[in-house]
């Protein structure tokens, strides 16, 4: 363990309410090495103000061509304990839902591999074990395969790990099963998630409701969002129950619904629903859940390129299909998938992502290739200028 | 050796409750902060405790986590999009020791439903990357600490969504947070190892790489290929480092971060949308980022005094206007601010719509 | 010889009741389509009649014009910016003979006023330009010709302003219009003149008008100068023919409108905003253009069945959506509806936000 | 003049109930052979579908580098009455107020020199005589300005003629001197509207508040309106009679201002303004003319680069000065205009508006070099993307 006052500005951070990073790798530092050579470079770190991690470094297991990122330090006289630092992203369960078996023999395995330190869970949702010297890689592999279960998500230029929301398991607003497809897809689509078919990354984040809990809009290649066709559902008693407890119908929900589509008739107290206006934006359910809830045709909309912001900006998911019922197998979605990894696949310079080769090449064309008709749902309004091809 | 076997099945991991009443939950109370109240269809009912985590556990902590959710759980237990624990309970009378015993083993705080801030998602900085402009756990545990009670009460007009990425790749997804924390350099990457060019890069690859056209070819004296910056293009993107070792664009007094504020990821009400910049830079002062720490918290500060209630950042901002948000916090509007990336010309103000 | 001695002083122009209330009017009304009261502060009143006018005039027709003006409004008259013609007299009792006057006399229409359509403000076309991709009186005589009810009758939810432009460069202005309507080319500039070009044109010049970059240096046969057209590249924006005579761009088939729609100038309410397109070519059918009458009337007839009290076109599109504009007026929605300019991304729907 | 039936498609444009422009040409040609030659030509393009005009072609009056555009059929022969066809830009009186007098001066000259026809107005706002040929051109630019007192107005790459709204002369809502301060600047710039002094044009547009009658935003690289600081005024009573009347002030007015900085109090019968969160849009204004008006500080917003769409698309002006005083004699105005003019002659391509410059070096340099501070009026919103040089 490291010795306190050794890292003095990281000793800090044990100090305060929220809980303290420090004192998880202390707390590991009881057991392994690893972490306690990790505090010290990072102190170093603190006092320089830069990193000590070397650039990359290619290490993984037989068959794979991702799921572990090499990292090695850049001190390793100094840190000899974590020299070769690498991590792996376990595949997470759909909704990250576990039992405490599943993640005992996780931690046995990282115990007798790794360094005993976990993120639950890394931004793309793997469950992340941070740090095994680069020999313990493939018999740690094979333990997490064989013993626990789990395999490997994406890294590098592949399908990156898909992710959903709670969904079906506990909230009533799903209108898709999120875990279901998200299983679902993992599973079908194995060979990409772990082998580099492609020139850069692609992700797919499923939310089950335009809440978007698993923000697949902002983090996805492909966000796949629940929602609904027809009118959204009202329980008029419930509302009523609402509006006697005080709920202030109008100012709270009928005046915020972005498009009038609501009135409350405050004589009948009927709360009134122009369903041919509603955006399905959630608000109106969202505020009285126990009163609304989502239409009973549902489905999801799916949309394209999502990303983060190198090299041309970030980009928000724009909208492809408006509505796509999603009911196992998913063969509609499956398909488009594959349509579109062709085209992309075809079309892309390294480290292009489909978001930046549709602007490169053109939406029109994009929309072809993949077989689908332009819908005015798919923009914010049609182009200003008569710069017409 | 087995490979290619997936995630194990998620309906393997669910309690009974849920596996009963799977698509079946009719709506949801929030009881109090960090405590959720499911009902189902068949009038099941199940007590979510959500709780904030470091997100960087020790496996030690791990196996905690895991007696608690075997004690009063059955053994199940899940997290959350934004890295929190959730234990789940069907029977209320749980509720209450379930809550001392993740007080007293874990002395993790419950809370971040509703209207508080939830945890913070962030990524690996100095702990696990080669890219950083700043800390990301170092950062964030600053920050939670000065925000604690927004985590443990409902105290906002709305949910609020920190995230921190340590540099632009934006590993956290900042960029439709409610306020983005992003390391940045601002530094050209002008230190380029020469020796090393041509083994660790591909000269193409990394002219490509510069969305400004910064780089241009070099050859050295000694006959070497590498490439030198045009330094007064480089917007010190760092993208030239991802695809180049030779590059390092890391600096110690260079480095920072930016807040961007603003952003939403739902469609709840207004579409989701991008944060917009309010601190282009501010230094990296470890431990404890104090100026960082003390910019985040005017901004909720001054949201949480003048949003109306269900007002989100961004739509309170876009409601009210940003020259009057930059007048309540008292941050100083520069030429930085003013957009001169692609989308720049969405940005002028074209109307005479003016708060005079 | 004079030079350099400017307009004369509006001052001198106006009639006395305008001298004496300059600056100090204090609320209008508008009487009936046409008829304006102005009512200064020192309960000065001032009527104004507008009236309809095809913009190009016969001196003899302007000295009718002034003939009415000597004989109600003591030898005074204005124009409007959208070249109507405005009688003013002070007297009430004088309106009446002299709508009676404006309608014997040259037989023009009184109207425009508040939710009226007004004058369609227009170009030259083929009366005097040598770019037009449409004639612009002849389109604008059969628009006004169909849609005469509604400058003569307020019937229309807010007022309507229409613009008609020959070509891209839109002398017309109809580019913040209710609805524009552009003259389009759709063939690229490829019969080119190889034995004037170096004549009347230079090179640079012409290559660096294109957008695209669809323009290209050649050499002929015989050893001559000249350009070629990369014609994928071509959107037919006729910028190189505006600099270079000898790339003719007009076609007979191929030159046609477009409409746009949904744009406004004034800050009232909502801001200023471009037309977005609704029909992007429709042919040049001489003298009438009777598809091009019937899709604008169309438009207007939809906006003023379904627009709310003072909503003028774009804010009732922007309010219901876009595809409940198509569905409405039954115009179809093609690729060519999806921008792919430099400003697309802005217009790419980044929401769930979605009618269904 | 032509016979009926030779131009039977024109002749077709004389019906209808809308003023005839084929009637006015004829009327022209009853006195004048140009007109009926134009009417010929213009069957001839109806009849093509193609203009019959050729490209430009320079033609001017001493001492000046434009007000007359250039102009010449290309089929001479056929139509030797309009082989060369030239028409003057005059410029006109600020708010396009006329006495006959100066009218009947202006017809009488052009139906010595020219074809009789004119444009009241063109799209930029000058009187348009339309068509003369070359040798008259320089007699009639003499007659004009020497007799009739008119000069012309501006065209190639030169200051052009601005324009004003009716403004104080008519208009209740005016908050500057729109006619002054055209008229004021187009004197102090006569050189620059004369002789090209720049590689392309220039356009100021006046509107006297923000309902923009001149369109000012959208086609002068520098548009001026007027606006207000402070609350605007209300007069309770005025209200109270509109409401009397039946006027629905909630839904018509209340709810309608873009900021909700209204409140319509039923008891009190009382119009509240939150004056801060006025943005000045005028709607309120609009509606209710005789109760309400801008505020008592006037002034005018200073936008920058409107213009139309070729080359790079159509651009609004942007917000330069939220709020500058403008009275005689404009010197804060002027300097600023100079200061524009100085840095974008320095620095534009040829062709290259100054809204094109601006985007091409940047706002951040254009307002150094200006000497303007930034600030957050100017824009919608500040940048989203990390990319800070
Ligand atoms: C571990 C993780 C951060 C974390 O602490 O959670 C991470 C870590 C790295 N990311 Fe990431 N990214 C992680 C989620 C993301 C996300 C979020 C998401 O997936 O929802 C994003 C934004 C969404 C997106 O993909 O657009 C993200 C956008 C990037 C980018 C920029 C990609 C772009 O097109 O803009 C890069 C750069 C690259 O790939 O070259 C990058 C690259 C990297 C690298 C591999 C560094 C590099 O330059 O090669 C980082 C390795 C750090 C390390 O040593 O462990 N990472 N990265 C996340 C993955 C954990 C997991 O599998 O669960
Ligand atoms: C557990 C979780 C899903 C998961 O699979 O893990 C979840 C669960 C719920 N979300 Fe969420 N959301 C979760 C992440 C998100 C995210 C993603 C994020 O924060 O990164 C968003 C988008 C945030 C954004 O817009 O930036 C999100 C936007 C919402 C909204 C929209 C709120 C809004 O006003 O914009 C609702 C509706 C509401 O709160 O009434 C919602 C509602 C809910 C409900 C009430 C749904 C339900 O009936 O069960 C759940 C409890 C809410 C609560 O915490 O108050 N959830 N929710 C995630 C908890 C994260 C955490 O630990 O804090
Ligand atoms: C005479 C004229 C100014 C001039 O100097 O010539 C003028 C005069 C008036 N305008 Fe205007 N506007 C004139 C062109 C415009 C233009 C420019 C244009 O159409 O090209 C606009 C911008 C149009 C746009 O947004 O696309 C314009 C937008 C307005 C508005 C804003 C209406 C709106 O809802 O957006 C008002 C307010 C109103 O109507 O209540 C207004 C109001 C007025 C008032 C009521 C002002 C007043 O108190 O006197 C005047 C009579 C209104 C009427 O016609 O109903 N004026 N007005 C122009 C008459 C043009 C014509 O012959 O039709
Ligand atoms: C006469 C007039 C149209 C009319 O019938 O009213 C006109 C006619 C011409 N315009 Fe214009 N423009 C006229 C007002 C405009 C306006 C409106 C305005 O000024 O408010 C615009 C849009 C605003 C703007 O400037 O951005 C306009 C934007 C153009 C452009 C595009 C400029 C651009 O930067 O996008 C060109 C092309 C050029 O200059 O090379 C152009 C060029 C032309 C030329 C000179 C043709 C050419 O390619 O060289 C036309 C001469 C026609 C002829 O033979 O008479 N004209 N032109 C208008 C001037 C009359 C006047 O002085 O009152
Ligand atoms: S996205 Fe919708 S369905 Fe999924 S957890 Fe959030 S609220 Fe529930
Ligand atoms: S879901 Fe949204 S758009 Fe639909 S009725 Fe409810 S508040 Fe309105
Ligand atoms: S945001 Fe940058 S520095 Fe942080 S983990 Fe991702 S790639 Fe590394
Ligand atoms: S940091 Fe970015 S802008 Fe600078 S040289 Fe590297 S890639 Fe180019
Ligand atoms: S719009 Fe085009 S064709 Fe029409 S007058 Fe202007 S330049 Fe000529
Ligand atoms: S018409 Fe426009 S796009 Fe086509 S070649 Fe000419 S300038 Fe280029
Ligand atoms: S712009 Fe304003 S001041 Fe000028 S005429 Fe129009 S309403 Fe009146
Ligand atoms: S002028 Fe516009 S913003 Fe101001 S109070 Fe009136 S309606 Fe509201």
């Amino acid at each position: 363990m490291v010795e306190k006052g050794k890292t003095p500005m990281l000793d800090e951070l044990e100090r305060g309410p929220w809980p303290s990073f420090v004192r998880e790798i202390k707390r590991a530092g009881r057991k392994k090495e690893a972490p306690n050579d990790l505090l010290k470079q990072l102190e170093l770190s603190y006092k320089d103000k830069v990193t000590h991690w070397k650039h990359g470094g290619v290490v993984g297991v037989r068959g794979y061509g991702g799921g572990v990122i090499g990292r090695y330090s850049d001190s390793p006289e100094e840190f000899p304990n974590i020299a070769a630092f690498h991590t792996f992203r376990v595949n997470q369960p759909s909704g990250w839902f576990y039992t405490t078996k599943a993640l005992r023999q996780i931690c046995d395995i990282w115990e007798r591999f790794g360094s005993g330190l976990t993120n639950f869970h890394g931004s793309t949702g793997d469950l992340i074990l941070l740090g095994a010297p680069s020999e313990n890689i493939q018999p740690c592999f094979d333990a997490l395969t064989e013993e626990a279960g789990f395999d490997l998500g994406g890294s590098a230029s592949v399908l990156r790990t898909p992710s959903a929301c709670v969904g079906p398991a506990r909230c009533e607003y799903a209108c898709i099963d999120t875990l279901d497809l998200c299983n679902d897809i993992t599973h079908t689509f194995q060979d990409y998630i772990h082998r580099p078919h492609w020139g850069y990354k692609f992700k797919i984040k499923i939310s089950g409701c335009p809440n978007d809990c698993v923000a697949a809009i902002a983090r996805a290649d492909l966000p796949i969002v629940g929602t609904w066709r027809g009118a959204l559902r009202i329980d008029q008693d419930a509302v009523r129950e609402y509006v006697n407890n005080g709920f202030d119908i109008e100012n709270e929900v009928v005046r915020q619904c972005p498009t009038e589509a609501l009135e409350w008739d405050a004589n009948l107290k009927e709360l009134r629903l122009r369903a041919e206006e509603c955006v399905r934006c959630m608000h109106c359910i969202n505020m009285m859940p126990k009163a609304l809830r989502p239409g009973v045709e549902k489905g999801a909309t799916i949309l394209i390129g999502g990303k983060a912001p190198l090299v041309k900006g970030a980009r928000l998911g724009w909208v492809l299909i408006p509505f796509m019922k999603l009911e196992p197998p998913y063969t509609e979605l499956k398909d488009l998938l594959e349509r579109i990894w062709d085209w992309w696949d075809e079309h892309a310079m390294t480290r292009e992502r489909v978001a930046e080769l549709i602007e490169r090449l053109g939406m029109a064309k994009f929309l072809k290739a993949i077989g689908i008709e332009p819908c005015p749902e798919m923009v914010w309004q049609p182009r200003t200028n008569a710069f017409i091809f | 050796m087995a490979t290619d076997i997936g995630p194990p099945d998620f309906r393997a991991m669910l309690p009974e409750v849920i596996k009963k009443n799977y698509g079946k939950w009719k709506y949801h109370e929030i009881l109090r902060p960090g405590v959720l109240k499911h009902v189902s269809e068949d009038g099941d009912i199940l007590y979510t405790i959500r709780v904030g985590s470091p997100r960087l556990l020790a496996i030690d902590t791990v196996r905690d986590i895991c007696d608690i959710a075997d004690k009063f759980c059955n053994g199940h237990l899940r997290f959350t999009s934004r890295h929190n624990i959730e234990f789940m309970v069907t029977d209320e009378s749980k509720v209450e020791p379930l809550i001392q015993e993740i007080r007293n083993k874990l002395g993790f705080p419950v809370g971040g439903t509703g209207r508080c801030i939830s945890n913070i998602v962030h990524t690996q900085g100095w702990i696990h990357c080669h890219t950083p402009a700043t800390d990301a756990s170092g950062v964030v545990k600053a920050i939670m600490d000065e925000l604690y009670e927004y985590f443990v009460e409902e105290k906002l007009p709305a949910k609020l969504r920190i995230s921190e990425a340590c540099c632009g790749n934006m590993c956290g997804a900042i960029h439709c947070s409610d306020i983005g924390i992003v390391g940045m350099h601002t530094r050209p990457p002008s230190r380029i190892d020469d020796e090393n060019f041509l083994t660790w890069c591909e000269i193409p690859t990394t002219l490509a790489s510069c969305p400004t056209a910064a780089i241009r070819r070099h050859t050295t004296e000694d006959g070497k290929k590498t490439v030198r910056i045009i330094e007064e293009r480089c917007m010190y993107c760092g993208n030239c480092y991802t695809v180049c070792a030779a590059m390092p664009i890391a600096h110690p007094e260079g480095d920072g971060v930016a807040i961007f504020v603003g952003g939403k990821v739902s469609n709840a009400k207004t579409p989701p949308k991008f944060p917009r910049l309010a601190s282009p830079w501010i230094p990296n002062n470890p431990p404890r980022w104090p100026e960082v720490v003390s910019a985040v918290k005017n901004i909720v500060e001054v949201y949480a005094k003048h949003a109306r209630k269900g007002e989100r950042l961004g739509d309170w901002i876009d409601r009210v206007g940003w020259p009057t948000f930059f007048r309540l916090t008292g941050i100083p509007f520069t030429e930085k601010h003013i957009d001169d990336f692609t989308g720049a010309l969405a940005t002028y103000r074209t109307s005479t719509h003016l708060k005079l």
